[in-house]
């Protein structure tokens, strides 16, 4: 075991990746000499040499274009996007084609490309840096989503996302990238979509992936304090969703609540909400609430303590699930 | 642009051209071929079949056996000269017009129809033929042609990839940034842009002001414009430009100056946007009728040769019908299939609950 | 009232639009002489001349970026976007620029930009010509999403979305530009984010927009016939959504269904679903469910009838709702 | 590019200087400028003050009152000549750099630190300063520039807009469409493009292997490179392309060649990625130096005026700071205001339950 940020879980990860297969590599903006501007590509391209680790043209569309190109010919490019609000301009890409093409091939061909985004708020940054676009992608049939929230998973994770053959958007939230705890450096063949029980409970289930599971799991250790028992899950996955411990810890505790830092019309805790209903519907006794961002913009930063989830704001909307 | 020639920005003023719309053989300075009699029958017997297998695409459409087709008629030239410069070890990235360049690949006719029948998206392994699926989202294959260059270089391989696209596809984004991406790392890609003048209704002065070739000068790479017309021509300058990149001299843009005869696709109507006179006038220049005269002035090829090649481009016709018509049409399990390599809980859901629903109509 | 299809009655919208305001543009991949693949455009360029109706270069987010650039300077533009697939090259423009603006301005810039998109599926047609991507933008703060769903509100809808200050996302079900009905060509001034009860009903509702209220509308007549009593609601207004008169259909009904084309997962669909069990929650006889599109890329044409959401997949999810 | 000279693909091959580092004045056939003692000297404050206001924002960075700042520190000059170019009625669209403009459209300094303490996200109405808000998307502004444009042709008005970006935003599709829609519709707009070598941390190459100012001759408008710290050069091309377009001339596209002397921002760290020597170099090409080296030279300027010139900037500095600090946090209201234009029901509505469950903590 060993002691690390999630930025250099990732990075070890990634290092792990290169080594590993030579067919891996790492291309985006900035990734080269600077090592990313979170460095989680730090000192990669001094090890594996410019061809492998490509600092591009500012040009979103054309790093994931030519990562399917590259993709194409045998590669397993790791796409960096600088930050989350940023990916729009690949979106076309991602969408039309990378999502799109294996189905059109009738699987002759496959794309093993990630998209690694730092994602979400909370850094105190300018406009565009806080975004939270999963559900954009969670719609998109043909891509993978998931979004780590931890070292230890960080450095797993990107390693079975690098080793899929599925193309992956891969989620990192930034403002977690310095939070330190143990990895194992020898761990391997964790299965890319199962959730994780981050803390057994009974009373009710949270929901989150990301950043919001330390939020939830702080809120878990308040509520306790209050004698309230909350299990929280990280889902990991987004799609797919690993629905079978969802269901199960809901149709447990009966309540549930999901957070995310998105906007909620239309946000992936949307799909949460309806599908645990359907499933559940006789063992809810409080509909799916959701605790997310509001129908805005993300606003500028002085203000994000407002918008983003807190440990209030969860735990708020808990005592509202327990006031069916 | 001969490859001792400086490689700068500035491409040539003129259009290329080896044989005349009268079918008279002509010098250019920097474009030779040599090709012995038999290439040249063949080249011609190419341009005709494709035709053909076009025309029979576009019957088939109106008999409602197609949902649409994009005809290549006027373009076969272009398709066919550039589609014999790729090696084997070449990858080509078409459009959704590229039947003529399938045909090079030897993509079987009958595999490009699945799309426009309905069947599926894409009906061919491209590795196989080094040949890509048709892009329908215009301009995005320049950047894969892109991408897979960088591949090749990596790889360290005697290969270059093409990239096809229209006149109208120059406009996008995607593709400007390909052009950036293939400067920057001199990827070995030679873009092919048809130039047939038009993008369904929009004709080339809605996307340019200046000829289209002119734009790699921008970019710090060569451009040519060849008459697209001219078999001989789009052979020379496409082999020569996939040899530079071959040999690590960087991209070259490609203008294949040529006319689309058709309407866009057979949704189209063209009568709402254009005069028939520009049709009259292009049907001068047809790309198979001056190689017919010059076989014929040369005496490289008699009736016999051409009402061979018209029996067997009838032949074609015919068996692609048929097969049209034995496509299959796909399972409703297809809907589930391919969607991902590997196995995703979801679909698997999905699939088995709908495939459960769909069997309680059978009882 | 005049008898108008659906294509024809926008037709109209946009030509008295564009009489009432000169500073109403229309722009777009041929919308000039050939008056659009559709001919929703046409005869306009004709009228208005090539400085109002302007045939574009073909690059998408060209077309908005203008368009917002001439927003702020004082015009009005209506981009037609030629099929729901080709937005994509756009969404950059959409999401960071045209949405994100006017509070970036803290209200100073106005963008009274309109992006018409003909969307979904059932014409035969192939890849990127079939797609239902409203949930991308329903997801969108800063965007009004509308879906006109006949003749009579397309007329009416399109003109409303041209005099709106907010930038709108403005479908129209392709399927449904050759049917016809009648059309006041005298109205105005209908809200453009009410919905509508398409049918009334007492026995579960049916919510519906774009392309399906039809096939709902169908699927009550054929419920009818066995003495069920479906209310369909065509919701008009994706967002904002007329939650009003959702939840007051859901709580009378006790029951619903939501039918759409796009992919359920993380669609629309999740949202009606989500909003209505949390606030109709104990007057719920069963979970509200779903029928939509797969997870997968829309399909080839010869799929598309099992793809698509049709009378018998309706009328199934409505049984099961009963089940309950 | 003489307004006679032929409006043709070619961009001249030289920088444009009419300012030598050493502050010699020197002719240049195609451009001149013809500048009054007093203007001289107020370019010279204009770049003074405006290096001050930067110096404070970094300073206030520092000491955690700015989320974070985009220096400008070295591109005064490209930014005061091309902003003190344009007339009231032309339009600016900025990146996140361009304090300069800003400066010389009158906004107010301290309105464009809000976006950079963090309470909100663009603190001008652009409409009343026709500076448009910054734009923090790369090369999205490039668009909107030429949509303002058409419009401003629409509006049969005299004027033109001008669209900043940098050397690695040439590389994004958006801002290539731009010169397309630029050309295509031969709109009255400057494209201004800051090439200060660096795009974070890739070095131009990584964007271009050709000069910048000659991806213009891929559109088919011309392209100038103008030395970038000379104030004076700045002024004199941006002056005459605009007038260009404001005649109906089309667009122009200038390279203004400079160097981004501090980090990208003060979150970045240019020790990893560039040598010192480079920026020692680059001190000696100065623009503040050279104007100051060229009013002593000339007795323009005495240094009683350079006194009363840094007097001002300090002064202005510390107003700068003072409001700064004055800034008023946002309340929480403001997340819901100016979403829309209208009502709108949902937003409606969770503002409402959103400032009930903040006034729950009140009680
Ligand atoms: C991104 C995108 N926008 C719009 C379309 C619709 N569309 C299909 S073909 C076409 C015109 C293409 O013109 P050009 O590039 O000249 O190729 P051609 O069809 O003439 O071969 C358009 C606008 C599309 N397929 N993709
Ligand atoms: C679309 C997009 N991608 C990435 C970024 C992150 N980013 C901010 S500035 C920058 C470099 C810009 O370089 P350049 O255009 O040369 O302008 P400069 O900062 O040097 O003035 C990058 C990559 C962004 N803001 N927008
Ligand atoms: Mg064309
Ligand atoms: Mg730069």
């Amino acid at each position: 075991m060993t002691t690390l940020t999630l930025a250099k879980a990732l990075n070890e990860g990634l290092r792990r990746s290169m080594e590993d297969d030579s067919k891996v590599l790492v291309m985006g903006e900035d990734v080269g000499k600077l090592g990313g501007v979170f460095r989680v590509t730090d000192g990669l391209q001094k090890d594996f040499g410019e061809d492998r680790v490509i600092d591009t043209p500012l040009a979103e569309s054309g790093i994931i274009g030519t990562a399917i190109g590259l993709a194409l010919r045998g590669y397993r490019p790791v796409c960096e996007i600088q930050f989350d609000g940023f990916v729009f301009p690949a979106v076309n890409q991602i969408i039309t084609q990378l999502a799109k093409m294996p189905l059109r091939s009738l699987g002759a061909l496959k794309l093993p490309v990630v998209v690694r985004i730092p994602c979400g708020g909370g850094i105190g940054a300018v406009e565009h840096h806080s975004e939270s676009p999963e559900a954009y992608f969670t719609h998109t049939a043909g891509l993978r989503v998931v979004a780590c929230s931890n070292p230890a998973d960080g450095y797993s994770m990107i390693q079975e996302a690098i080793r899929a053959d599925d193309p992956i958007i891969f989620f990192e939230p930034k403002r977690r990238y310095w939070d330190k705890s143990e990895v194992d450096l020898t761990a391997t063949g964790l299965p890319l979509d199962q959730a994780r029980v981050a803390r057994p409970g009974a009373d009710i289930t949270l929901l989150a992936y990301g950043p919001m599971v330390k939020t939830c799991l702080e809120a878990a250790a308040a509520a306790a304090e209050d004698g309230r028992d909350i299990e929280v899950i990280d889902l990991r996955s987004l799609n797919p969703l690993d629905m079978g411990m969802v269901a199960e810890s809901v149709k447990r505790t009966g309540r549930c609540v999901v957070v995310h830092e998105a906007p909620v019309f239309t946000g992936y805790g949307a799909e949460l909400a309806a599908r645990i209903t359907e499933q559940c519907f006789y063992h809810l006794e409080s509909p799916v609430l959701r605790v997310g961002g509001f129908s805005t913009p993300y606003p500028p930063s002085r203000l994000e303590e407002y918008y983003l989830p807190d440990l209030d704001r969860v735990l708020d909307t808990v005592d509202r699930a327990f006031a069916y | 642009m001969t490859s001792d020639a400086p490689r700068g920005v500035d491409a040539p003023p003129e259009l290329v051209q080896l044989l005349t719309p009268e079918g008279e053989r002509v010098e250019h300075p920097d474009y030779d071929i040599e090709l012995t009699d038999e290439e040249v029958r063949s080249l011609y017997r190419d341009l005709v079949l494709v035709r053909r297998i076009d025309l029979e695409a576009v019957a088939l459409q109106r008999q409602g056996e197609l949902g649409i087709w994009a005809s290549l008629l006027g373009q076969e030239a272009a398709q066919i000269g550039s589609g014999r410069a790729l090696t084997d070890a070449d990858m080509a990235f078409p459009t959704y017009r590229e039947h003529g360049v399938a045909w090079c690949r030897d993509v079987d006719p009958v595999r490009l129809l699945g799309l426009f029948r309905g069947v599926n998206h894409g009906g061919w392994d491209p590795a196989e033929h080094n040949f890509h699926l048709y892009t329908i989202v215009i301009g995005s294959q320049t950047l894969h042609a892109v991408g897979y260059a960088m591949g090749i270089q990596r790889d360290g391989a005697e290969a270059a990839t093409i990239a096809y696209f229209g006149d109208g596809a120059t406009s996008q984004g995607d593709v400007n940034e390909s052009f950036i991406w293939a400067s920057v790392f001199n990827a070995p890609v030679v873009f092919f842009c048809q130039n047939n003048q038009w993008a369904i209704s929009e004709p080339l002065e809605k996307q340019s002001k200046i000829p289209l070739y002119k734009r790699a000068s921008g970019f710090g790479f060569p451009g040519v414009r060849v008459d697209g017309n001219d078999v001989f021509a789009c052979l020379a300058v496409t082999r020569k430009a996939l040899q530079n990149a071959r040999e690590g001299q960087g991209p070259t843009l490609i203008e294949a100056f040529t006319y689309r005869m058709g309407a866009h696709t057979t949704s189209d109507d063209p009568t709402r946007y254009r005069v028939a006179d520009e049709l009259e006038a292009w049907k001068l220049k047809d790309p198979i009728e001056r190689l017919k005269a010059y076989l014929f002035k040369n005496q490289l090829a008699d009736q016999e040769f051409f009402d061979k090649v018209d029996a067997e481009a009838d032949a074609l016709g015919k068996d692609v019908r048929r097969r049209c018509l034995e496509l299959p049409d796909p399972e409703p399990e297809a809907l589930f299939q391919h969607v991902y390599a590997a196995q995703h809980s979801l679909l698997d859901e999905e699939r088995d609950q709908y495939l459960t629903y769909l069997a309680g109509f059978e009882r």
